[in-house]
């Protein structure tokens, strides 16, 4: 069942069919039926080589890091700050002092929102977010404003899905103290222009926050080129394991910030009467941290970056191009959000009125995992005044065999459920 | 897939009994499943501690609405103890089909709702 | 060099040797010597059975949780609920509701105090903890005074390495809003009598948190017995995996406290308006969870509950009370912390003036792991006018023969150093 | 074992040069290692550009220790500009023992308080 088809136009890959071998849980039937996963943008698989640099570890190598001067710590703190050496080049990222280790892009935000925010907010400051946003750009902000008394804003969207830039001009202006956006909305797929918008927070003094949980996996991404003052993402979506997700963010900021998390390894001194915080990335990293996921996030950067963003966009982008096409034909269906030429791999929509659970259910019973309802990000599906859309989702391993399959099981979905 | 989607269940949600609103309803209680979005309002008259006239409204799957559908027509006449004692295993045995744990809070949603309702009850029904 | 030679008073276990064979780690050489591990206070090792576990997850099962409504994301959601269900029986909590998942004991303290502390605290109030506590215990109360306004006391210790129940008497007072204390000293080894402290803060109207980050992996909990308000603890110290921690917390407080992290998951609406907060426990668990590393907590759980923690730790007692016997007659060998009958399995001494680095790298050279420094316990050391102490710490897999490999190599330790 | 605790690094840990305080020093810097609490001070005369006198002081291992007296041995006479480009490497090359990532804060907290003290570099030598 699958193969890879496509014609593609980058040189040099590795076929498809040998990125399957690497994962293992995709070769398995549901219901009878070959397993066709198509949620990676709510979870990505993990290849083997993940699972094995994460086994190997604590078969040979656990131990706590930074404090212990044994073998076995002196190696595991390695292995750690390895791993962030490997994030950091993967972003492009100055320093690795800037790679913050936390347990996903909803903490990464959180840190931002509640040290800087504390730090930097006031009544009469506002704060600005778009209507497009994940839950985990919308909720810390919210939660934040309350305690500082500043103004939470949307940047409004327009009917094709895309950010409302006349209206963006105008909301941004010298009160705003801080812009946080996607740089790919996970249910609309629109790819927002992350360099324009940071250039556009910095015109009027504001900094730059970019959810980037969507853009990492599968765009090439550079910090410095986009100029963001801090940046998003969440290892369980990039092929890496679940518990460990990553915030940048520029140095003289992280360092103006005050601590978030109190605890071990975050401080340089704790007396009694207070305490002196340590240097970066430390002051950030309160406790034991994830280790042995920072190991597996390490491998799945190799991963990917021997793949070659630029091929996993490439390929992505010609499977979502043909499901694109096949979906639009099946009648009552409706797509959300932009053509395919401004949108990452990933589609979401409504069959008629078939509740999108129903449809999720219905592709299940046939092997094809989907995901269906708000996917944490209710105000655009306010937006259109809907309550849910179901969302296939592509990555590298996917292949347009199986966007066949998704459409023959869309099409028996439309019978259980026609009346 | 014949097996989730039974008949019966296609038919109380294509055809949903109690669908609507309750003049001076006794008990009006709405509330939303945080996972998905599913919504059910549920409205009751109250006689001498029994059920003697209910209402749903919602939007959701099918198993939600079958479900709310399947409980308004058995629960007229309950005393309002009978309903606190309704579990998880009343609405799994109404609806007939195995459920696994998420897409359950969907066909849990209606006795919630109604629990909270009558008894304050906030909490998924066990 | 490994075997049990113990004359136990537990009946019906398995012995030592069969434990081994469920730690692959364990069976290493470092620098020519077969590996002694003795540093489980900083972080255990793994059985197999919790690296099974994880890796049959990510090869079989993995998808998001929650929110999915195909077999995988329906399979991963129980398995990590199931996980959630072990631990609450692990600790007898009344409800899963009331075990939250977070990073580590770390983020579950700071959690207590930023939620919990931001509602409850206001100048005036009193925030009771101890000298004896790790860092993080202490600077999460240090932020959240400061925030609040609230004041910060410690209980100070005996010479002894005891809390100083007096001193407790006068500090303990209708000011105090919250007490926090370590159920076992991590430093000085020191098992506080938690059900008496914590009916200490209640007779004056205080909640008790109790940091178990030590006691969990080795002493039998029962929080109802205990009547803990908060109990927080750390999956890493317990045959867990990194990445994993728990929060438990008594229903009604944890119902009434505003939301910590803001994001996926923990809401149950979201408007542009505003948001309303989901039930527990997903209230406090914003974003992607740490499911994988969930699901080896749960092993590791069912690991220890299948040995027994009455056998755990009586197991840990006799060796600790040998190694306390021998160290004793090292001349110039200094033992922090009670004696053993009031101890758990650890022991932080100082040798002479040789500095603690030096003693830890001295038995690395011979294969030993011990930890040297403040072990982020800087007021303890303070204290004792020293800045560091060299820790050896006893577990499951450990056994007296290696006592005798320490002693050994602490005499030339000594002779390396002594001028 | 041996090769670890060399003779010449208990040597200068038995016997520390230039251990105590300058009368009026030109510079003086201090500062702890967050992992261990191990403490250098450094103080230092300056002359032209140079430095002319040095002195520390400060309590930790045999490798924090030694390490800081076998710089002080070298510094005397470097310009400042020259004390900028010491690195991570110029120490582990002084103590000439290879040396782990958790160890490598011990031997490199001298160089970085000599170089906070001399151009307010907080970090880490690389
Ligand atoms: C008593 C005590 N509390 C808290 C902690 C912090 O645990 P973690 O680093 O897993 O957050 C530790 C671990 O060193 C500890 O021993
Ligand atoms: C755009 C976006 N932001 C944030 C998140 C939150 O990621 P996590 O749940 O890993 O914190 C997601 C994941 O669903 C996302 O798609």
């Amino acid at each position: 069942m699958i193969s890879a088809t496509l014609n593609r136009k980058v040189t040099s890959m590795p076929t498809v069919t040998n990125i399957l071998d690497d994962f293992p849980i995709l070769h398995q039937e549901v219901h009878g039926h070959p397993l066709v996963y198509l949620d990676s943008t709510a979870s990505s698989q993990k290849p083997v080589q993940v699972l094995e640099a994460m086994d190997h570890y604590y078969r040979t190598t656990h131990a706590n890091v930074h404090r212990g001067i044994h073998t076995l710590s002196e190696a595991a703190t390695t292995a750690y700050e390895d791993a962030r050496r490997r994030v950091a080049r993967f972003i492009n990222a100055p320093s690795t002092k800037q790679v913050i280790f936390t347990r996903n892009t909803t903490e990464s935000l959180n840190l931002v929102a509640y040290s800087w925010g504390r730090a930097n907010l006031a009544p009469g400051d506002e704060v600005l977010i778009t209507e497009m946003e994940h839950h985990s750009n919308i909720v810390p902000w919210q939660l934040i404003c309350e305690i500082t008394g500043a103004t939470l804003r949307y940047v409004p969207i327009t009917p094709q899905g895309e950010l409302d830039y006349d209206a963006l001009g105008q909301l941004l202006n010298e009160r705003t103290k801080v812009f946080a956006f996607t740089a790919m909305s996970n249910v609309l797929g629109t790819i927002n222009p992350v360099a324009e918008l940071v250039a556009q927070a910095h015109a009027v003094g504001a900094i730059a926050v970019v959810d980037g949980a969507q853009s990492v996996p599968h765009l090439s991404t550079d910090v410095q080129a986009l100029d963001a003052d801090f940046l998003a993402f969440s290892s369980h979506k990039m092929l890496g394991p679940t518990g460990i997700g990553v915030l940048y963010g520029k140095k003289e900021i992280l360092q103006a910030m005050p601590p978030f998390l109190g605890g071990g390894d975050m401080i340089r001194e704790v007396k009694m009467s207070g305490s002196r915080w340590n240097d970066l990335p430390y002051k950030f990293e309160a406790g034991t941290p994830a280790i042995a996921d920072a190991i597996g996030l390490g491998a799945a950067v190799d991963y990917l970056t021997q793949l070659g963003l630029d091929w996993i966009s490439e390929y992505e982008h010609q499977i979502m191009t043909y499901a694109w096409e096949q979906l639009q034909q099946i009648e009552g269906l409706r797509i959300l959000g932009p053509g395919p030429e401004r949108r990452g791999g990933l589609l979401s929509f409504v069959l008629g009125d078939i509740h999108p659970h129903d449809v999720a259910a219905v592709l299940d019973m046939q092997g094809i995992a989907v995901r269906a309802g708000h996917h944490c990000a209710q105000p655009i599906h306010d937006h259109y005044h809907i309550s849910a859309t179901t969302r296939a989702s592509f990555y590298i391993y996917n292949t347009t065999d199986e966007v066949d399959l998704l459409v023959t099981a869309l099409n028996k979905a439309k019978s259980i459920f026609s009346f | 897939m014949d097996d989730f989607y039974r008949e019966n269940i296609l038919d109380h949600y294509r055809h949903p009994r109690h669908k609507g609103h309750l003049e001076d309803p006794d008990i009006h209680y709405h509330d939303v499943n945080p996972f998905c979005g599913d919504e059910i309002t549920i409205e009751l008259k109250v006689k001498d501690g029994r059920i003697v006239g209910v209402a749903f409204d919602g939007s959701g799957c099918a198993i939600s609405q079958a479900s709310a559908s399947m409980l308004t027509e058995e629960i007229v006449g309950m005393t309002l103890d009978e309903i606190r004692k309704l579990d998880k295993d009343y609405v799994t045995e109404l609806l007939g089909i195995p459920i696994g744990p998420v897409r359950l809070k969907c066909a849990l949603l209606p006795l919630k709702v109604l629990k909270a309702g009558v008894w304050g009850l906030e909490e998924w029904p066990e």
